[in-house]
């Protein structure tokens, strides 16, 4: 079967993921490739969304952080300072998922604004969860399409700590977790270096050269001494997932 | 001990020109009934506070309602930007809007110790960020055990809570269910409090002894407004209605739409207008 | 995720030779019989942590497992002294007992604390009062907003964490309904945890959004001990043996009969001793 | 009908109770006084313990501050840290009632120990929610049986801070609640003088002589001016309180 660049970027994210985790899910791509590892290699694992639904099950994905279904299928909601203190706080979340509007070379994101703080070009919708969950979960892994206006030189504003201006950074702040440790793109996985935490690609998904990796990138990439090809998707991850979109659709009655 | 009123009472009574107001709900449970009668009493200069300024907020920001908005995530969940939110903070219409920007951490602590009668929260967050350089408020103390610096935000009292809840009894007790956020601690963080119901019922009769309930004597006043969340959703009773989340998405990207929006469906009707949403729970559960 | 152990299996496990341990349970739902184990087990030096220290702890007190106790409020509820706490006290028997002693506000705030992965907490207490200048631990902050200075105490962060509850699933979650006391906070706040527990089930069942569940990676080990909270209760399932606690202050007042009655009922029985005192929830409900 | 001390401290103590009052009642006279207020005169009281149950209607008295009846007839229960966190440090509370195993003639309370805290002569339970109880509800009434060893000259420890050294102290710590405007004893009701916050007896029960009150206090004993006769108990009161009384000795099983 073939498979566009999306479902690549969503299969890809969801193999990372085991069923020993506790998943801090974000809307959208993390909470696609959350629920594809759920109905595929890791049905055990726990996924906690914001709004306070622990161990939630959904069917279908939902639109937003707090849709009906993630409560319906928990095992049971808390309220939403237990969940950010009790949970997120308290250290129990080995994996936090995000997105962004804006990466840069050692995976500090932004979602608060383009341009000045204080007269923005576009003001985007700020950080929610994400600042702790950057900094109080395990790890962290990311998902974003590529572009050149996401993967830029240097953020605008730094909303979410991933490792500052290069290792050692986080371990300054005091942080004891370990940051951004995946970013999934819908071209390549990329990783900290382990000597310097600059991002560096580790897999190009199928058909993808280096050069369109690049293109994509506003800094100049790296490409780790052993780049491989990411696996392409196999016919029973896309079965799921395709599934998992059509539940989906016909529940919200609207693509989502 | 807790008043019934009608939604144009428990506005006038509880919510003032000038007021810090926190209208919450996360995604469910959503007051959109009482905001949409805080626009139809002219309300102004408010200090909008919400974790998730959404639509509501966006209507209120669209409207002149708002002076300031204290905020933690302001975008239309699954969809994108909200127009009217942008359009004060890009361009200043229909006028200026300050903004004291947290994360959700940062917010759902404040609320937490507002709640709490303490001065402010303490939490670990804010690390390596940039949004303590542009927001004052957040600040630090030292732990007098380990010396260990951890941030702090001021405590969230709004001098009025405006929420939804799913059932009042007679006597004004209050009870949330499902997905409950932080609405039990914006009431008992605000001086005054609205609450809006689906239903008033003679008592709770058997449930979890442990059900969120908020005391009759925790609360200012209450009204009755079946559907009053739409186009969020109150569990038990009826969904989220996600076409209108995406449909607002065009209504609000530009003025004019907006504003004939806003008369059509906001200064032309009343409360009643949210019944047609409406199911009773036995209905809802089929 | 948790596992499915023996009672002495847990204790083995999650209990060791000078740990600190939480055994909470706010009159509801004391773990007594994880009690009785770990007394059968011999363990030694223990810091025993608990808000209310009740019979539970005037055994393990008696019985020589305690180093020190850390607690709010020592005596036998409605009855009057706990009699083996104060021996220890007044006249180091069996051997010297150090004490930590707070007040319940600070000990409940400090779980939560504890939970919530913070190194201290902060409240409104200890306001012209004499324990600050018996316990250095009772210290403060000052607010960084208003200068107002607030008492703190460091979060509580025991080794173990030991409670009973009603149920749990196959999975390993727990479930705990009525008065729920501190026991989340001290199996969230500790590094390990046991849960005894009067009943496993497939599963809950339909249930209140919000039931008050400990997830199943959030607690260690799970054994099955019906009757394990007797003399204490479990909600929906045999209620408090109230003759039992003001017989309990006879039994303690001597030494001798202190000791008798341990060996009779606790070193020469096992965690079965405590099933008679089980009801299945549809029996109690009669 | 005739009564005993016990039972007109119980009533007296109850009439200080209205309906619209949010009560933070101890276990033992408060728990009786608050209880026989409900059934009488203030069926709309609310009375909360400090297990979490709130707004409760106990039939028969708890033994425990936690017994399953606080529960089974609460509104709801919450945990302990919140029930000390929104709810009594909330200031939601008008009036907490607290008993003593001392006090002093500034209704400061001592229930900690006898003799050196490091070494004591007697060693009592402790402050449990009481220090807080007592700085955080709006008033407190104390109740206690009187006695030369219990209202003491100087107290051992300071538990409970009262009006500690007299007028002014409380305001001097920065408390803005009113602390102890009654103590309701078995032989007279006290009340803090206006001026000097020292506790002068209001009204005698009946039959009881000043000399009778002198005699259980250990400290010289101010009488105000218009001092007046404690009403006697009613026979409804007094068959609410022994009806009470009753269940609750049937329903424990033991003389509660």
């Amino acid at each position: 079967m073939s498979h566009t660049p999306t479902e690549m970027m969503t299969i890809a994210a969801s193999r990372l993921l085991t069923n020993d985790d506790i998943c801090f899910v974000g809307i959208g791509a993390p909470s696609a490739a959350c629920n594809l590892a759920r109905l595929t290699h890791a049905p055990g694992i726990t996924l906690i969304y914001e709004s306070g639904t622990l161990s939630t099950r959904p069917t279908v994905l939902p639109l937003s952080i707090g849709d009906g279904e993630l409560c319906d299928t928990a095992l049971t909601t808390v309220p939403v300072p237990e969940m950010f203190r009790y949970w997120l706080q308290g250290g129990r979340i080995t994996i936090g998922f995000l997105g962004g509007a804006q990466i840069d070379r050692f995976a500090n994101l932004n979602t608060t604004v383009v341009g000045d703080y204080a007269a923005p070009k576009v003001r985007l919708p700020g950080g929610g969860g994400a600042p702790e969950i950057a900094s109080n979960c395990g790890q962290i892994f990311i998902t974003m399409a590529m572009g050149s206006r996401a993967f830029v030189e240097k953020l605008p504003f730094i909303t979410s700590f991933g490792h500052g201006t290069g290792k050692g950074d986080r371990e300054k702040l005091g942080l004891r977790t370990k940051g951004p440790t995946r970013v999934i793109t819908d071209l390549c996985v990329m990783a900290p270096d382990p000597e310097t935490a600059e991002l560096s690609v580790i897999s190009l998904h199928p058909g993808v050269t280096r050069e369109q990796v690049q293109a994509g990138c506003g800094w100049p990439l790296r490409f780790a001494a052993d780049l491989t090809e990411t696996p392409a998707p196999s016919d029973q991850e896309l079965e799921v997932l395709r599934g998992l979109h059509a539940r989906t659709r016909q529940a919200h009655g609207v693509a989502a | 001990m807790a008043k019934f009123v009608s939604l144009q009472e428990g506005i006038e009574e509880v919510l003032r020109d000038g007021d810090s107001v926190s209208m919450e709900g996360f995604t469910h449970l959503i007051p959109h009934a009482a905001g949409h009668e805080a626009i139809r009493q002219g309300r102004k200069r408010l200090t909008l506070i919400r974790m998730t300024p959404d639509l509501i907020y966006d209507q209120l920001i669209g409207t002149g309602c708002a002076e300031k908005l204290i905020f933690s995530w302001g975008g239309n969940p699954g969809v994108g930007s909200l127009h009217r939110l942008r359009d004060a903070i890009e361009n200043g219409w229909p006028h200026r809007l300050e903004i004291e920007e947290h994360s959700h951490a940062a917010m759902a602590n404040a609320y937490e110790a507002g709640a709490a009668n303490l001065p402010f929260a303490v939490f670990r967050g804010y690390k390596g960020v940039d949004l303590p350089k542009v927001n004052p408020n957040i600040r630090s103390v030292t732990c007098p055990y380990t010396g260990e610096v951890l941030a702090t935000v001021p405590a969230l009292r709004p001098d009025a809570a405006v929420i939804h809840a799913l059932r009042a009894d007679r006597e004004g007790n209050v009870l949330l269910e499902g997905i409950v956020g932080v609405q039990k601690e914006a009431v008992l963080a605000a001086k005054r409090s609205l609450v809006t119901v689906e239903e008033i019922v003679e008592d709770f009769g058997p449930r979890n002894a442990n059900a969120v309930i908020l005391p009759s004597w925790a609360v200012t006043a209450i009204a009755h407004v079946p559907g009053g969340a739409y186009p969020s959703y109150a569990h038990g009773y009826y969904k989220r209605a996600n076409e209108f989340y995406i449909g607002w998405d065009k209504i609000a990207r530009e003025r004019d739409s907006f504003l004939s929006w806003i008369k059509a469906n906001v200064l032309e009707k009343g409360p009643d207008a949210f019944a047609q949403y409406a199911r009773p729970q036995r209905q809802a559960a089929e």
